[in-house]
């Protein structure tokens, strides 16, 4: 194992573009996408882009403990996050391995290798958060189409995106879990209205999607009509703790900036770390750190070995994005009246760019992206402790 | 205390809402900043606004008579300030000019600079700017570095200012700036930002339109009669012009008035049953309620003459804890109206994340009532 | 109102024991209970024991402005908490004035007055918490009679008492706040079982009372049949607001112990009041005790001025346990080692007696005695917020 | 790191349950202090029960062969500290002397001190206590004032200590005490607690049969070959000794079977569904969780010999957060079971409110994690 970190490494130091951050630094969204799509293809070419496809659909084919080490190498050596392709590479293929059809496969997973094709997601829709399942959006059949009309939000990228793996109620009498399919729809036809959704950092990752009459030929429904419920777990469970990994790496890193800006002067005299009260509080934050990483590593052990892993996403996700929001604001704090200002964004740099403002305001967009809070204490609850399922009267949004 | 309003002073409030009712467009709500951000639009408002509200008696009642009030109490400005922050702060800059500006140089300006500057504070035509925060000094007034070098009978100054709200539309800057070498050797002066070597770059803020500016002195030169007070005695200036500020923003109103937009929109939704917003809403609105008493009770003590004590700060911190606790409400509540879905709201977010997370304020508050309130010296 | 003020430290200085504390500290559940009698006599002697009560009645009939001056005034001197007869006191005279007939007042009125009548409150359940409306006890008429069987719980010095003001079911089918009526039972007689909860301070404050068959005369019923849950809320209003604001003027004079206090060492070198995190800590407690009494006086103003308070008695509670539970909590975390000791406890002394230990884990009794917070928090959702009470499947027990 | 226990691990596991299911009375939950807290009963329990445990091969497993061992690794001293632990640690003040006495006394004594304690603690025949805590000293061992004074090959022990768990019934007393006036001129004396001269008094602790005790020494007098090590080495065997402690006790096993036992209570009452209920459990179950995580990758560390690091202070933090959420969560939704209602419950509060709240713990372990491990200097 030693010797692939080392070949990634290698790699890196061959690839990675080392002025790259300078670059991003406050680029437009043009530059970004362009650099997004430049990255793909370095990293496609050394053979890392899809190291958990099947060789046979051109992947690396790497055992899950390789693709750990490569995702921590990728957020030790501070390389972008390839955040354009992320549903491209992991929700689609890990979707249509599962239940696709052959046809479905070879029609996509080589094009989205070659880089042609960018896929989004439309699960979420206004109003119902996470509780997925209370979706509204119909697709009705009409010989050999489905006729859809409804609203999605919260869909990363989909500006840039050809293809969304939709979420859709097809028999409406059905109960709630039920009666749902899932399909792959065309984002570029007549009736699709995607608008981006801007942020407060100034930034638009997310678009809210309508639909209009859209059409979906009958053949791109993904597994029986009316399963699409189940065809989502394969979706959702498809990257399997890696992007956490790589993103408590990136903390890990981000941290020592945190300690370096603890150096800096307070309002009050002396500098915040000689501050008792700064000083536990960084310590604090380390403590959660290392302890979500022991949570991290827990998990990956037990996938690794094939066990299952329980309410264990949950509890991480919970612990990640509090612990987020808490180390972006513990920087936007010791950033003082400075960190006030909008000072360029990093584009493509992850949760914990240095520039506290934009960091706290996007620390937010985690909690939506990985779904909230609410939802996933509901699942803790149930699988960590045995606790029923609480009453529908009372069920919080998510 | 007694939070009773007189019928006067109801009388008096009913007054300003009946003019804010008249002299607000239609598309107030809409068109300028809501939560009066410094944005240009808004301080261009100001200049035809405050007059009509001098013109009604309402801009400077609490002023002595000489200079254009009507000798009213801290109530009254109390008053004036929570309708005009319920409105969105129509007044724009202006209300530092009324609070705390004109109320100084009262105190300290010579005849001919009372005769110069306030009446047109009076009349609501002179936009002010606050020219306190350096670059790397933080919130520390005395590590400023920005010098005014005596020359003769001029002062040429020399340094720049940072966070310097309406920078870009002030007609006069009240200045800070360091005339000797010594940790208080501070002068203040009133310098017009048309004065040659004067310049603003702007860079833009959180907020819609609001801009943070930064104000360069580079040679400016302005006479000896420029100077507030003594030479070296800008400290005590600052200290005792803050002192009228000390009630603070009344930011309840709006706190509350936020807090019923999230929870009307989680109504709509129906998920106003869930126990867990129900009792973080149910805990924020107790502490702007107790943000509000506390209000109350630091303006009670002022009209009273009380001598000053931290109440101020522990009014502060109580308001500070409601708006951070709220705004975590939002995020974790109504993520959809932050982005998009509603304006004011996010609005709202985007004006309080500084005041709750950065710049030491909440440490600062707490290491004064440390220090000055429970008199706990330091090792 | 000056002279007033003045009259009641002139009494106080007159006649305080002045060593009371040192006497009271580590002392008997006897020798509290005699002192308790003692202090009564004292107060009722000096015409401030009922100060809310008619002249008619035997009271002082003094106005509310002047009630507030008093308690005050208590406060202030560190007089010692009244607690064996705060419901003989206040919730039995509340209740017969307002809903009892001439016969209950004239039996039972004078009794309390001399000394001779102390009252317990049969109210909580097990398994109901304060979410008085499920209770189960049950009372069944017979001829002239009810036969009441159950069980109560947290009743205060109910070991003490002669008479409970007792709330039981005598209409089961009824909804839940119908079919409950309100009694006065006697607890001097077969059937009754009074086991007082032995508390992790070593004190039983609060009591168990078991019912078994357990007679009342129907001449005790207080009010109509099926109409006691309207009568309780005369009891529970009854003392409107004084109690905490004893509570927190008491806590206001507190403060000066715990402040003398951050003079000690710290086990990491230093005093806590040069720890920048214990300094803040100590502003913080301050800044939230401040904000507590501006509530308490707002709230007393309005009802004098015959104002109506909404919410404002439960934000208060709240805010009140939870300051109460973290200044307890910096007590002992500033008393360092020693503060593990068990000390003797001060009786009568109120919740921060400067014993931390006893005084942390004492803090939690409040809790239960004025109503858990969650229930609280619901009243202050419905009240001030004008959120639906929520749906019955997810309320939380209070 | 691997997580995965081998095979041998859990048959060493088994036989260690086998064993408690064996020897522990029927009674033993109710008579004995279920989570040790040195009630005389389970000191004097301990010395019928350790013998038997040394006897199948189990007290002392991880000790080198030469002293009775099987020159087991750390996971084996760990295993046997989780399941005592779990069962409520029937080795009474033991624990101390095969976790750290005896590696102690192999590192730093002589030969003839082996001799003379090793076997009884092999056996499981001697109780140690702890001489280090003192009045006034607080936790800061430097500063204590217990002096042993050299005359001629004896040394005469004045002072006293504090929070000296066991002593009432302890044979030997592991003594720090100061033997010079510098700051580290501290000494190690293994003192027979029978010596003429010392004498305990004991305080009601806060569980149920504790005792808080205070040691005495009124000119004890011992021979020099009572010392340990060098005179003035103490602190370098004290820091050796505490370092075998690292890891600390397994707090997370305890605390997840007693969350466990609070939401059967609940699950009873019918309050489980009660969303604020899920939401605090959950994350307390989180919080265990990522502590027993952080044990495990701690205990692996001390089996490679990994240098030291601050992995067992983010341990124990993590540790104790998760406690006091615990405790919290046992106030607010289970009163009932901590004033009679469960005395698992109630002495599982008791014992932990001194580790979560006093003494200053938390701040300790934070200080240390931001000096050693953040390299952050203080100023």
């Amino acid at each position: 194992m030693m010797a692939f970190r080392d070949s990634v490494r290698a790699w890196l130091r061959a690839n990675l573009p080392a002025d790259w951050k300078h670059a991003m630094l406050g680029a437009s969204e043009a530059e970004h996408i362009a650099f997004q799509r430049q990255w793909f293809c370095a990293l496609r070419d050394g053979g890392y882009v899809a190291p958990h496809w099947p060789k046979e659909w051109g992947g690396a084919g790497l055992s899950f403990a390789d693709q750990i080490v490569l995702y921590e190498e990728l957020a030790r050596a501070g390389a972008p996050r390839l955040v354009l392709y992320f549903i491209s590479l992991y929700h689609t293929p890990a979707t249509l391995l599962a239940h696709g059809t052959d046809a479905q496969r070879r029609r996509h997973l080589p094009a989205i290798l070659s880089g042609d094709e960018i896929w989004c997601q439309g699960f979420s829709e206004p109003n119902a958060g996470s509780d997925l399942a209370s979706l509204r959006t119909r697709a009705e059949r009409r010989g050999d189409r489905y006729i859809v009309n409804g609203q999605k939000i919260w869909s990363s990228n989909a500006q840039y995106a050809r293809y969304c793996l939709l979420l859709a109620r097809t028999d409406p009498a059905a109960p709630k879990h039920k009666g749902i399919s899932y399909f792959i729809l065309d984002l570029d036809q007549p009736g699709v209205t995607r608008k981006p959704i801007r942020q407060m950092t100034g930034g638009a990752h997310f678009c809210e999607i309508f639909f209009d009459d859209v059409e979906i030929p009958a053949e791109n429904l993904i597994g029986a009509e009316n399963d699409g419920w189940t065809v989502a777990q394969a979706t959702l469970s498809s990257e399997r703790g890696l992007t956490i990994l790589e993103l408590t790496e990136r903390m890990r890193i981000a941290f020592d900036v945190l300690c370096a800006e603890a150096n800096n002067e307070t309002p009050w005299g002396g500098r915040y770390i000689d501050d008792a009260g700064f000083r536990r509080r960084l310590a604090e934050i380390y403590a959660r750190l290392e302890a979500l990483r022991a949570l991290v590593s827990n998990m990956l052990d037990r996938v690794v070995r094939g066990e299952s892993v329980g309410a264990e996403p949950s509890i991480i996700k919970v612990y990640y994005s509090e612990l987020l929001r808490d180390f972006t604001a513990l920087g936007l704090r010791m950033g003082g009246l400075d960190a006030q200002r909008i000072a360029p964004v990093l584009m493509g740099g992850g949760y914990e760019t240095g520039n506290w403002m934009h960091d706290y305001l996007y620390s937010w967009s985690w909690t939506i992206a990985g779904g909230s809070n609410e939802v996933q204490r509901n699942i803790i609850a149930e699988r960590a402790l045995g606790l029923p399922r609480e009453a529908p009267a009372a069920k919080p949004r998510g | 205390m007694e939070f009773g309003w007189s019928q006067a002073q109801e009388n008096y409030r009913e007054r300003i809402r009946a003019a804010l009712r008249e002299l607000l467009p239609a598309d107030w709500h809409e068109t300028y900043t809501p939560q009066s951000y410094a944005s240009d639009a808004q301080i261009e408002f100001s200049r035809k606004f405050c007059p009509q509200l001098a013109e009604r008696g309402l801009l400077v009642r609490h002023w002595p008579k000489e200079w254009g009030g009507e000798g009213g109490d801290d109530w009254e400005q109390f008053i004036l300030a929570e309708e005009m922050k319920v409105a969105g702060e129509p007044r724009g800059p202006q209300y530092m000019n009324v609070n705390w500006i004109g109320p100084t140089l009262m105190r300290f300006a010579t005849p001919e600079q009372r005769e110069k500057y306030l009446p047109g504070i009076a009349r609501g035509t002179t936009i002010w700017c606050q020219g306190f925060s350096e670059p790397g000094a933080g919130t520390d007034l005395a590590a400023l570095r920005t010098k005014a070098e005596r020359i003769g009978d001029r002062y040429r100054i020399n340094g720049s200012k940072i966070w310097t709200s309406y920078a870009r539309k002030a007609d006069m800057c009240f200045l800070l700036a360091r005339t000797g070498a010594g940790r208080k050797e501070i002068t203040v002066l009133l310098v017009p930002m048309a004065t040659m070597g004067v310049s603003v770059t702007s860079n833009p803020g959180l907020c819609k339109d609001g801009h943070l500016n930064e104000v360069f002195f580079t040679d400016v030169d302005v006479a000896i009669d420029a100077r507030l007070g003594e030479e070296g005695q800008g400290w005590a200036i600052v200290t005792h012009a803050l002192s009228f500020e000390r009630t603070g923003v009344p930011r309840y109103h709006v706190g509350i008035e936020v807090l019923g937009l999230a929870i009307a929109q989680l109504k709509a939704e129906g998920r106003a049953d869930d126990p867990i917003v129900r009792a973080r809403a149910g805990m924020i609105a107790a502490q702007f309620e107790a943000a509000r008493a506390l209000t109350y009770l630091v303006v009670d003590q002022r009209v009273k003459r009380a001598p000053e004590n931290t109440d101020a700060n522990v009014a502060r911190i109580t308001a500070l804890d409601a708006v951070v606790e709220l705004m975590n409400f939002l995020v974790e509540f109504t993520p959809d109206c932050l982005a998009g879905g509603d304006a004011q709201l996010e609005e709202y977010y985007r004006i309080n994340v500084p005041a709750g997370v950065t710049a030491g304020t909440y440490e600062l508050q707490l290491d004064l009532i440390a220090q000055r309130g429970l008199g706990l010296p330091r090792g």
